[in-house]
């Protein structure tokens, strides 16, 4: 086991590599360069040239890329050329909040998504059944940033429940946790219960029913626990969909997490911060599938990892 | 005695079963574990053993379908181990494979007739009303006559292992591999392709490699038959021969079932005790020993080299 | 290392054993009448059916199903409420929404299937190619997939845009890019199972080429998970397509995309609510329409239902 | 029966362990959250004190955030940075140039010549007594080119910087320059401390800023807020301002919210109290609002058409002014500003009351599409044009596009519409793809024309790529003049002559609009420097 969380871990090296060369290729080759934004529109050629100088941003690709490799291999994901600040601050300051939401959306998914899929495995072919998965599909088709949008007109706005923009509190990540977690909870609340169905016709959920076992306990001890297997896998690989779908989120909530940051960054063509930013990401997106590989034993210790 | 059609010489094939942090293997399945044995023209070798002992194994990697771990395939003369593969097509028109579940090896969204027509087409047939009327041929031998356009789920598992037969015939072959060939058919069934086999065999003159764990099928169809244990042929002899007389004991405990089901002789089963070893660290010396109720000291210390005991009958064991 | 957690593999791999218990209870030549038939018996398919019928509909014909303009200003109709002239009512520019959404049908139609169909060709391949050959091809290959795949589809798609330039050209490019992964691992996952099956083996002790084996062999044999996934993926690329253009990365005005509509509507939420309720509501329900049929598809694929 | 029990007392233990298990969860998952919620609330913005009085804070929205927060460095300016620094010179309500850091300053007769006499008993945030080194270093480290300042073109005329003494400081022009006063006058132009840079590292603009204003920089989260307190010592302000000594308020909030709906509903629940560049979609949902107040005045903005004017047609001015016949100005204020803007004329935003061209308006080309097809067809385009239209992708220029599109199309020019984000933009403009364009400027000073007009800033920023003999004289010869007044007059000139051949189709002046809630007293609107007065004089209740 430990050994394949290592190899897995290994692993990452050359996908970082790869990833890092290709996004420094886009923001070689991309018109575009933040120059132009530090300079500002009205800066003289002679200003703007001293600038790009100043930045190394005139030397040749793979002098740049060489330079770049060198700062991450020193454990410092290089220099902002926007805000002259270490990448990994800028990160250690945004990632906190994205990782908030993030599980706070987990949770909003979990508990959204695991009582309607069980219920409506549990009563398949009824009125609760289709009322649950109407609702999921509908939830799936509602565009995140619209949904996000409604939610703060009516909860904040209107009603004055919650805080429109970041209030430092946490009542202000309710709104997008929830906004989050609920597309996540509709994709997932469908998995659970399809899952759910197959693991219920298994026969050693029958075997525990024979054994004169409460239905509540043959339903959450027996089949729960291995339905959820590739839920589990599932929601390790929708990390990624939750920081890419909290983007519009963060902007429309004011949230200063990453997803903003990247986006602002690719629209800056700050590539430093866009490459530390797509690193992090990338490897916490591989770890959290490992993580995910590694719960599956735990729910089911049937399987090994050589 | 005809020069052999196929020889194969210290095969192995080892799975990988372990893997270290660089993708390669550190324990192996040692599926196949260096035999040699030979083919003459015409000649069908029975090929018999427990499941799991390598017999399948052994056939895929002589066809190329695995690549040897180490060892040597002559095919009619031709060393075809490191064959690239463009060149095992041409290999290919004269060896052919018949699996042991006919409708796995169908392709479930084709008529067979027109299966069998690709082959032909890859074979360099251009012309189409000579290929229809080569099908027909074909299923003609086969004894399924006009059958041609049908899916292979409109036919039993009997016609459907015809299909299969005729189209490894489409190219002529002059080996065939035949795995399981029979194993997933119903018993009344069984008979009849194994007479086809037969007559095929006659009329066509083909040899055939004939793995099976079907003794009574192997006395059959076979000229020779090996006996396999654990990747490794413990036993070679004439059918006729290590029918009447096996000298491995391993051979000797699986003949044992089949006449302890033949009413008419009266001999005592041999029951084989303990289970079978794992392939990934087969026990040392003679491979067997571990269930074999001769077994001696020397047993587990040396591998027991081939020995001869006259009119084509090898054995190793320490017995002898 | 893959196999142990791929979920589609493992559908998939349900799928296809399923598929022959079914083929070998199917009467003769009856296939496609019968999926066609219990399609129809599945109220989810018919729902989306005539969901994603409109919505081609309306794309199709849009300039005959309204006598206004997409693009023509008029300043005398200005932010009017739905009405009987303009049922959806009229945007800042006095346009109406309705024909713009008609209109806007055509550029999401445009952008999801062209992408589809790119991303659905090129994962499709790749993914045959790693499933098929295994070994360092496959290595190389599923890596980058995997990271393709779980990276945020729209951060990557602003990302190519940000390279390419906006304009729907590049949309539909960006989202190929961004969305072929998909369709690799389950074509992988596909090739993986399939390539070890005797029918397989046999095409190749026949003598068929690899390309031959792949494409004339296995991929016919992988094409249902293919077909729902691309059915599931349409709706996705709507959403892409819309919020890039709700974003100003997208369309070009003066092409009414449903995100632009959107966009414009933004700051309008309580003077004129209907510019952005309504297309809106449009992505809803053809992405719903789509999810509809898409999942009646795989149950009555699935012969287990 | 035995067997029985043996089971049912299993199940029964399994229960336990099961529930007890659940019960593990469950406090972890708590643990989890309330480790969350402790992890929000440690930033908290709180607006009491440790003694429990209540802070005067004011809170003001922002959609952007500064990057750097260093006068020197940075071409995006936090409003932050014109509380926290004073300037050399300042401006009044009448856009007079009064004194600031410097009491007075005197000029030579050839216009080289400049010295400041600096005020005395001025201290920074840090303790230090403000002396004419921090005007050296300021300005110095400014020219120095290894900084890259995007500043540094504007101090060109500056040759050196002389320390006379610790409070007075001469200036040595290349050239004469009378619009030095405005360059001094900038955010850019605000003093830091000599050596900051040594002195504070790399913290320097970003945990730390010091400067001699009115407010001290507490805190600067990135993209979420910043935070300013009032300087107790603060008795230096200008002249010309109601209240001179510390402010009013005792902390300034500047509040990022990236989307403007955001922003809006903020400034309604009154989570923000003061917000700037309110869009025009919104004014009538403010002005119905009770709480809010909008002051509305025409800004120092210009949105105009450009082309690259060096590219056919746009080389025959038949084509440029037909392109100006074009346009209907009004319908594009109606549609695009909601009617709130007022039509360009000329070159320069009326506010400039100096430098304005006043008879722009019976000089311009007025709405005619005839007038326009007919110069089109003598041009030699009687069937009309095919061009592309690029614009940035904010919402408003893409509305803008759409507009013009619509129009031209009516003169048989048809326009195919290329939108860029920002970054892209400017680098296609450098590059010179550009057909028709559409942009907007923002500066308050005549000397823009220089900028984008001058043949020597071809290609860039001279994106129209306007190179023409006639124009380049007229403007070095206003930009020297030794006075104020007769580098108006000149500047005059040059507007009649950019007018004549029509180089851009001027479009609209929009208004500046702040939106002020009641809370927030005193409001003055300053018609230049928007954000002066809010450091001293408002006060919030």
């Amino acid at each position: 086991m430990l050994k394949y969380v290592i190899k897995r871990i290994l692993l990452m090296i050359p996908v970082l590599i790869i990833m890092s060369l290709f996004v420094f290729m886009i923001f070689y080759f991309a018109p575009g360069d933040p120059v132009s934004r530090i300079a500002g529109p009205n800066a003289t050629p002679e200003v703007y040239e001293s600038i790009k100088k100043k930045y190394g941003l005139d030397q040749p690709f793979i002098v740049q890329y060489l330079r770049f490799a060198k700062s991450v291999i020193e454990g410092d994901l290089g220099i902002s050329i926007l805000q002259e600040r270490p990448v990994i601050e800028m990160i250690r300051e945004r990632l906190p909040v994205t990782l908030q939401i993030g599980l706070l959306g987990f949770l909003v998914t979990f508990a959204i998504a695991i009582p309607a899929g069980v219920i409506a495995a549990v009563k398949k072919n009824t009125a609760v059944d289709y009322l649950c998965m109407t609702g999921s599909l509908v939830g799936i088709a509602i565009p995140t940033f619209w949904l996000g949008m409604l939610l703060l007109y009516v909860f904040a706005y209107k009603l004055r429940w919650f805080p429109i923009s970041g209030d430092g509190t946490a009542r202000q990540l309710v709104l997008l946790s929830f906004a989050i977690g609920l597309t996540n909870a509709a994709i997932t609340a469908r998995m659970v219960r399809s899952s759910m169905l197959e693991i219920l016709k298994q026969d050693y959920v029958r075997t525990a029913r024979s054994k004169g076992l409460s239905e509540k306990i043959v339903v959450y001890r027996h089949a729960l626990k291995n339905a959820l297997i590739p839920v589990i896998t599932l929601m390790g690989l929708r990390l990624g969909w939750i920081i890419g779908g909290s983007v519009a989120l963060e902007i429309i909530f004011s949230i200063p997490g990453i997803g903003r940051l990247l986006v602002d960054s690719i629209l800056a063509r700050d590539y430093p911060v866009v490459q530390g930013a797509m690193i992090v990401l990338t490897s916490s997106i591989i770890l959290a599938n490992v993580l995910a590989d590694i719960l599956y034993t735990v729910v089911d210790p049937r399987i090994r990892y050589s | 005695m005809s020069a052999s059609i196929l020889e194969v010489k210290n095969l192995k094939k080892y799975f990988p079963a372990m893997t270290n942090l660089f993708g390669k293997g550190t324990e192996f399945v040692r599926a196949v574990d260096g035999i040699d044995f030979y083919i003459n023209q015409g000649e069908v070798l029975g090929l018999v053993g427990e499941s799991g002992c390598g017999k399948s194994t052994t056939g895929r990697t002589v066809l190329r379908l695995l690549e040897p771990t180490e060892g040597r395939i002559i095919f009619d003369g031709r060393d075809i181990t490191h064959l690239k593969k463009k060149m095992l097509r041409s290999i290919y028109k004269h060896m052919q494979l018949v699996f042991q579940d006919p409708f796995a090896s169908l392709n479930p969204r084709k008529k067979v007739g027109k299966a069998i027509e690709e082959v032909l087409v890859v074979h360099g047939m251009k012309d189409g009303a000579q290929r229809r009327e080569r099908v027909r041929e074909l299923f003609d031998i086969v004894g399924l006559r006009g059958e041609e356009d049908k899916y292979p789920h409109e036919f039993s598992g009997g016609q459907r292992q015809r299909v299969v037969i005729a189209r490894a015939l489409a190219v002529n072959p002059r080996l065939v591999i035949c795995d399981e060939p029979v194993s997933a058919l119903d018993v009344s069934i069984q008979a009849q392709i194994v007479n086809l086999l037969v007559s095929l065999k006659n009329r066509l003159g083909l040899s055939y490699l004939f793995i099976s764990h079907d003794l009574r099928v192997v006395k059959y169809m076979s000229d020779r038959v090996a006996v396999m244990y654990l990747g490794k042929i413990v036993e070679t002899a004439p059918a006729g021969e290590l029918f009447k007389n096996p000298a491995h004991p391993y051979s000797m405990a699986l003949l044992s079932v089949v006449s302890a089901l033949n009413p008419g002789k009266n001999k005592k089963k041999v029951i084989l005790e303990g289970e079978v070893p794992s392939p990934v660290s087969p026990p040392s010396g003679c491979r067997f020993r571990t269930r074999c109720k001769y077994a001696a000291r020397i047993c587990s210390e040396a591998e027991p080299q081939i020995k001869c005991l006259g009119g084509g009958h090898l054995v190793s064991c320490h017995l002898y | 290392m893959y196999q142990g957690k791929d979920v589609e593999i493992y559908a998939g791999k349900k799928l296809l054993e399923g598929e022959e218990e079914k083929a070998k209870e199917l009467e003769k030549k009856n296939v496609l009448g019968d999926f066609i038939k219990r399609l129809f018996r599945h109220k989810g398919a018919v729902i989306g059916i005539i969901i994603i019928f409109l919505f081609i509909f309306t794309a199709v014909f849009a300039p005959w199903l309204t006598s206004y303009s997409y693009d023509k200003p008029d300043i005398s109709v200005m932010l009017k409420a739905p009405c009987r002239e303009h049922i959806f009512g009229t945007d800042e520019f006095g346009r109406d929404i309705f024909t713009r959404i008609v209109f806007g049908a055509r550029i999401s139609l445009k952008v999801a299937f062209i992408s589809v169909v790119f991303s659905l060709v090129i994962g499709t391949i790749l993914g045959a190619v790693a499933g098929y050959y295994g070994g360092v091809v496959d290595y190389v290959i599923s890596s980058i997939t995997d990271i393709a795949w779980s990276f945020p589809t729209t951060l990557l798609a602003i990302a190519f845009i940000a390279a390419l330039g906006t304009g729907l050209e590049n949309v539909i490019i960006a989202i190929v890019l961004a969305s072929w992964s998909g369709y690799c691992r389950v074509v992988r996952g596909q090739f993986l199972s399939l390539k070890e099956r005797e029918f397989v083996e046999a095409a190749r002790v026949l003598g068929m080429s690899d390309a031959r084996i792949i494409f004339r062999h296995i991929l016919p044999n992988s094409v249902t998970p293919v077909v729902v996934m691309a059915t599931l993926e349409l709706p996705k690329a709507i959403v892409i397509e819309a919020s890039l253009s709700f974003l100003g990365l997208g369309a070009q005005p003066p092409l009414p995309s449903w995100g632009v509509i959107l966009d414009s509507g933004k700051g309008l939420l309580e003077q004129a609510p209907w510019i952005s309720l309504f297309p809106g509501l449009m992505i809803m329900l053809v992405v719903l329409g789509f999810n509809l049929f898409g999942d009646a598809l795989r149950d009555v694929l699935d012969p287990k239902s | 029966m035995k067997v029985k029990i043996q089971d049912a007392r299993n199940a029964q233990k399994a229960h336990n362990t099961h529930k007890f298990r659940r019960f593990t969860v469950f406090m972890l998952v708590f643990a989890l959250l309330a480790g969350i919620l402790a992890g929000c609330s440690k930033g908290t913005g709180s607006s009491q004190d440790s003694a429990g009085t209540k802070e005067k804070a004011l809170v003001i929205g922002y959609d952007r955030d500064a990057e750097i927060m260093d006068t020197i460095k940075t071409s995006w300016y936090s409003d932050a940075l014109i509380y926290i620094h004073d300037r050399l010179v300042t401006r009044d309500y009448e856009f007079g140039y009064k004194p600031g850091l410097a009491e007075r300053w005197d000029v030579s007769d050839d216009g080289l010549t400049w010295t400041f006499y600096l005020r005395k008993g001025v201290k920074f945030h840090d303790g230090k007594d403000f002396k004419a080194e921090d005007v050296k270093w300021t300005i110095d480290t400014i020219k120095d080119p290894d900084t890259g300042s995007p500043f540094r073109g504007d101090l060109d005329a500056i040759k050196e910087v002389k320390i006379i003494n610790d409070y007075a400081i001469e200036m040595v022009l290349n050239y004469p320059f009378p619009n030095l006063l405005y360059n001094l006058s900038a955010t850019a132009s605000g003093i830091h401390p000599a050596n900051a840079y040594e002195k504070y590292g790399s913290d320097y603009g970003k945990k730390i800023v010091i400067g001699t204003g009115p407010y001290k920089l507490e805190e600067w989260i990135s993209g979420d807020k910043t935070v300013l307190v009032k300087n107790e010592e603060y008795n230096w302000g200008p002249e010309w301002m109601s209240n001179r000594g510390p402010a009013l308020i005792d902390k300034i909030v500047l509040k990022i919210i990236p989307d403007e709906n955001s922003r809006i509903m903020e400034l309604e629940v009154g989570g923000i109290q003061l917000l700037r560049n309110v869009p025009e979609t919104y004014v009538e949902k403010i002005e119905s609002n009770p709480d809010i107040t909008l002051y509305k005045n025409p800004a120092t903005k210009l949105g105009y058409l450009a082309c690259a004017t060096d590219k056919e047609p746009f080389t025959d001015v038949r084509v440029r002014r037909a392109i100006n016949h074009a346009l209907n100005r009004e319908e594009i204020i109606q549609f695009v500003l909601r009617g709130i803007g007022e039509v360009a004329y000329g070159y320069l935003p009326p506010a400039l009351k100096d430098e304005y061209l006043e008879e722009s308006k019976d000089l311009y080309y007025e709405y005619n599409p005839e007038k326009a097809m007919q110069l089109l067809a003598e041009a030699g385009y009687p069937d009309g044009l095919e061009l592309t239209l690029s614009a940035d992708n904010s919402s408003k220029s893409r509305k803008l596009a759409e507009i013009i599109q619509s129009q031209l199309k009516e003169v048989k020019i048809e326009t195919k519409i290329q939108l860029y984000d920002a970054a892209s933009y400017t680098d296609m403009l450098k590059e010179g793809k550009q057909e028709l364009f559409i942009r907007e400027y923002s500066w308050s000073n005549a000397d823009i024309l220089d900028w984008f007009l001058l043949s020597e800033q071809f290609p860039y920023p001279n994106h129209s790529r306007w190179v023409d003999e006639r124009t380049d004289e007229l403007i070095k010869y206003a930009a020297q003049r030794p006075t104020w007044e007769e580098r108006a007059e000149a500047y005059k000139e040059v507007q009649r002559h950019l007018i004549d051949q029509a180089v851009w189709a001027p479009i609209y002046i929009p208004m500046s609009m702040i939106a002020v809630r009641k809370e927030v007293k005193n409001f003055k609107y300053h018609p230049w420097m928007l954000q002066y007065n809010d450091g001293f004089d408002i006060e919030v209740k």
